[in-house]
């Protein structure tokens, strides 16, 4: 396992200690139970907004922390969604009397935990409001499934909420404008290698040199097909063609291009798939008017891709240009 | 033939010290079909009970339980935490200032428990999770009871029932949990989560059959 | 090789269009000379900055393309210089009759590249100052080595010479606060897993699962010692000892503490190396006044980091604070 | 025993293909002591000027190694880009005009081509270097030349030089290019510019021994 850390067991805390060093203008990070709160927190009649979930997909969500997007993150350990006590802890945080938005993956464990957590927070009397993020078109019927996980959607869904509650939006419309982000976002993502989960010491699952996992989520869980690795156009090809066809896009539609790095590929080789997936885009009859690309909901050092298309309107397009101010995405400020 | 506080505290003492032992087990079967990190998640909720449980040692068996639940849910995290959570809240609410327990006392504490577990996970029997072995073991321990059963037959029945009701997993295709993003592909391997509660009550067996039996 | 790339010989011509596709506003790129500019260019009465290297180092260089940073990037073949007539011709396209500036980073093919370029700018009367930027503590003598290589360094000389020349500084004063800068940044990198050069298609140098390179560069070439694996906060402290004994720092130094990825080591191993360096940094009697955290100056997929400190002054720090709008950097605006 | 320009033109052209050819093996002697690029560099550069050939084909011989150079300065990059590019220049600059070249032409060819790369690198004889290969061939030949040897043999007695040369970079500590920073490590490591250096006069003597010769 070759891996930046000492102890696996100590790997969130030096980690969070880390961010904690390094941006005291931005956060702070609280310990026992373990949150990441926004500098100044509460502020008064604004929306509060939380997310959370295992570590190992950094920056999201301790990096989005600050002016513009998250007011608080709750880390769990690698890959295990926090418990009921940091989530709670977090939303007294951050409760300035407008309510607390919670933006949840759709993943059984953190769906229980912050269910839980959102129970606690309303019986000391705080507005919860929950959405549930699910945007992942590799996983096909929740009839047979744990439904839809929440993946990249879940960055662009964090940046438009927080510019929409720094507006001073109330509660129901921060919620309803977070599921309309859910509505519109579609993403699907694959691997090349697989990631090592530090306490587990080996991989999660071998992929041999010449093959690729398509339909990955972001745990290193295996995807739905093992593939015969395929040049970067044909894999964005494949991943563009199933986010397409799922939601459906219509012609001339305006979308948001999100390209992500899994954690382990560098940037170079997402600008290649970057450059296929906007030809694609652009032969479906999509306009695409903003983007984003970067590894910003990864998987430990796995190295693979995934793609999220979301489909603007006015109002998204105003909320994520808005000003924005945190360790991992910051424009306008 | 009960079992009493002290062997509670033994039963839990060594559901730890099993999952301790069975930590990197747990942890490869999770790897095969979730995400890794089952054996981590319940050995870190248990090595915090242990460390949590000479504050309760002295109260009833309900508020023994109810605390080795509320620690789990605050140190275990994942799909696991809140339903070992609510497994352990439910058996607390059932024994509720209870100093000893009968086999009926200890079927109803289980049965409430997996009914805890299935208010929060929504999972039914077949969807390859821990209700595939709580759920036989559950009935194991009720028929027993009816049928007079000593405690320590009781116990043995109950283990081979959640043995085989882990076992049964192995063909089945997840439909709750992580495991069921994989959909065919998830056949062939053994939940993780049925593995850990059939340890649990393994343990039960090797602890109260040489103990208080 | 596992990367997500199409042909080998095509990586740096479809990374180019796929960075054209997605940074339209930001930058135009050239093709035959392969060149990435600054929209606008060229700024009258503005020093143009360009700056190159081989590709393979994203987001360096064409990252960085934008207002208050570089005006213009040549990327070359990947860990290949660049030719002269893509650094003549970025020069020609962002001279704005102020004189340029060309941030060379000390290799010997960097250095005679952009010497032979600087050549015939001159002779097309066009003022051009060179400064080449040699901060990796790892190399120690010029007398024996092509001297110390151009590493982390340059992306910090990047940014505030770029915020130098916004305001309209003359050449002169450009070029020497460039020199500035690399006479009080120091780096030092290290490897975990070596990277794969795309047309060798295997990796350059093989490391046991046990093992580790202390003082590699950005180009796959093997480092000064290997040695057994150690945890994050010995590495650290291995980089940081070279890098505040080498300067030296003195006690009280403001600095900036830059801790950067290679490329396949996420972010969340980075901030455990962060909370060491810092504490290493508070406890040698610096003050971390500014930081940087991320993959910035990269060696393919490779798997490590590199630490850089910079000593600042008041100036320095003006300058760093000041806005930059970069597909990699972006602050203030 | 002239040198013709078809010659010329042949060997380049079979530069190009000996290049190609040990693209790979000059990919993996740069992997151990640089970045693995050398023989992907000449490559590029050679495959560049095979297709430029054409357009001075007619031309004098001086034009012809002028332009080899300038189209490998313009896409090789690299150290080795300027390098050879500087080798060609030279080399061009000593043969403008010519439609024909003596032994003693090709000696001062080579002679202005190595002081180009000297020049421009600043390496000296022992820096693990293409110079390593470069001197000593120019220097027989130059001796050739004077003792009045026929072209062929020069020809073979300066590829045997170029070889040695190369050899002898296997145990040297490098002082200047990428191999440099490596330190004692670099020992044991045969320099790739100073093979793909040697390539080129082992196929001058290939391709001028079976031809004009
Ligand atoms: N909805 C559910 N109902 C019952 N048990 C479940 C449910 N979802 C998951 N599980 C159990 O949880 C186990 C996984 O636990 P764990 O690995 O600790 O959490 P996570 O899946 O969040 O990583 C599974 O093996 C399964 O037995
Ligand atoms: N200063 C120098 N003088 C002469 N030859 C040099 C010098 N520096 C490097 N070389 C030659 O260049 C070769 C490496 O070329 P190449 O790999 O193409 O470029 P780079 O080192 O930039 O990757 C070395 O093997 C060496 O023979
Ligand atoms: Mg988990
Ligand atoms: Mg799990
Ligand atoms: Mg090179
Ligand atoms: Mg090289």
């Amino acid at each position: 396992m070759k891996k930046l850390i000492n102890e696996p067991e100590h790997i969130v805390y030096e980690e969070l200690r880390g961010i904690a060093a390094a941006h005291p203008d931005l956060v702070e990070v609280h310990f026992d139970p373990n949150y990441i709160v926004r500098k100044g927190s509460p502020l008064k009649g604004k929306v509060g907004i939380v997310s959370g979930g295992g570590s190992g997909h950094e920056p999201m969500h301790g990096g989005f922390v600050g002016h513009g997007m998250l007011d608080a993150a709750c880390p769990g350990a690698v890959f295990t969604s926090p418990t009921p006590d940091q989530m709670l802890e977090a939303t007294k945080g951050v409760n300035g009397g407008a309510g607390v938005l919670h933006i949840v993956k759709n993943y059984t464990g953190d769906i229980m935990n912050f269910e839980m957590a959102a129970d606690l927070a309303r019986d000391e009397g705080i507005e919860v409001e929950s959405v549930v993020i699910n945007d992942d078109v590799a996983v096909q019927d929740s009839l047979y499934t744990a439904g839809r996980r929440g993946v990249g959607a879940t960055v662009l869904a964090e940046k438009i909420c927080g510019a929409a509650a720094e507006t001073r939006r109330s509660l129901k419309d921060v919620a309803n404008i977070c599921r309309k982000v859910n509505d519109r976002g579609r993403s699907m993502g694959m691997a090349l290698t697989s990631c090592i989960v530090p306490h587990a010491g080996k991989p999660t699952f071998s992929l041999a040199e010449d093959e690729m996992e398509i339909g990955i989520g972001i745990h290193g869980e295996p995807g739905r097909i093992r593939m015969k690795l395929a040049p970067a156009d044909k894999i964005a090809e494949m991943l563009m063609t199933s986010i397409i066809s799922d939601l459906p896009y219509k012609n001339g539609d305006e979308v948001l291009l999100f390209v992500n790095g899994m954690g382990g590929t560098p940037l170079m080789e997402l600008y290649v798939v970057y450059n296929k997936a906007h030809e694609i885009a652009v032969k479906s009859g999509l306009k695409v008017t903003r983007n984003l690309i970067g590894s910003y909901i990864t998987s430990l050092e796995m190295a693979g891709c995934s793609i999220t298309l979301l489909k603007l309107d006015d109002e998204l397009t105003r909320l994520w240009d808005a000003p924005v101010k945190t360790a991992a995405l910051r424009w306008g400020m | 033939m009960r079992i009493s506080r002290d062997d509670v505290l033994n039963w839990i003492r060594n559901c730890a010290a099993a999952v301790a032992d069975n930590k990197e087990y747990l942890i490869q079967l999770d790897s095969d079909i979730g995400d890794g990190d089952h054996g981590a998640n319940i050995h870190r909720g248990f090595q915090a009970v242990l460390s949590k449980l000479p504050t309760v040692a002295d109260k009833d068996i309900g508020t023994i339980f109810k605390t080795v639940g509320f620690t789990l849910i605050s140190t275990v995290g994942g799909a696991s935490g809140p339903l070992y959570g609510a497994l352990f809240m439910q058996m607390g609410t059932v024994t509720a200032g209870k100093l000893e327990l009968t086999l009926a006392d200890w079927a109803a504490a289980i049965e409430a428990g997996l009914n805890g577990v299935i208010l929060r996970g929504k999972a039914i029997l077949g969807d390859k999770t821990m209700v595939d072995a709580l759920m036989p073991s559950a009935k194991a321990l009720h028929e027993a009871s009816i049928e007079g059963k000593s405690l320590p037959d009781a116990l043995r029945t109950c283990a081979r029932a959640a043995e085989k009701g882990m076992r049964n997993t192995i063909p089945l295709v997840a439909k709750k949990g992580r495991a069921s993003y994989l959909g065919e592909r998830s056949v062939g391997h053994q939940d993780p989560g049925a593995t850990s509660s059939n340890l649990l009550l393994q343990v039960a067996v090797r602890t109260w059959t040489n103990g208080a039996s």
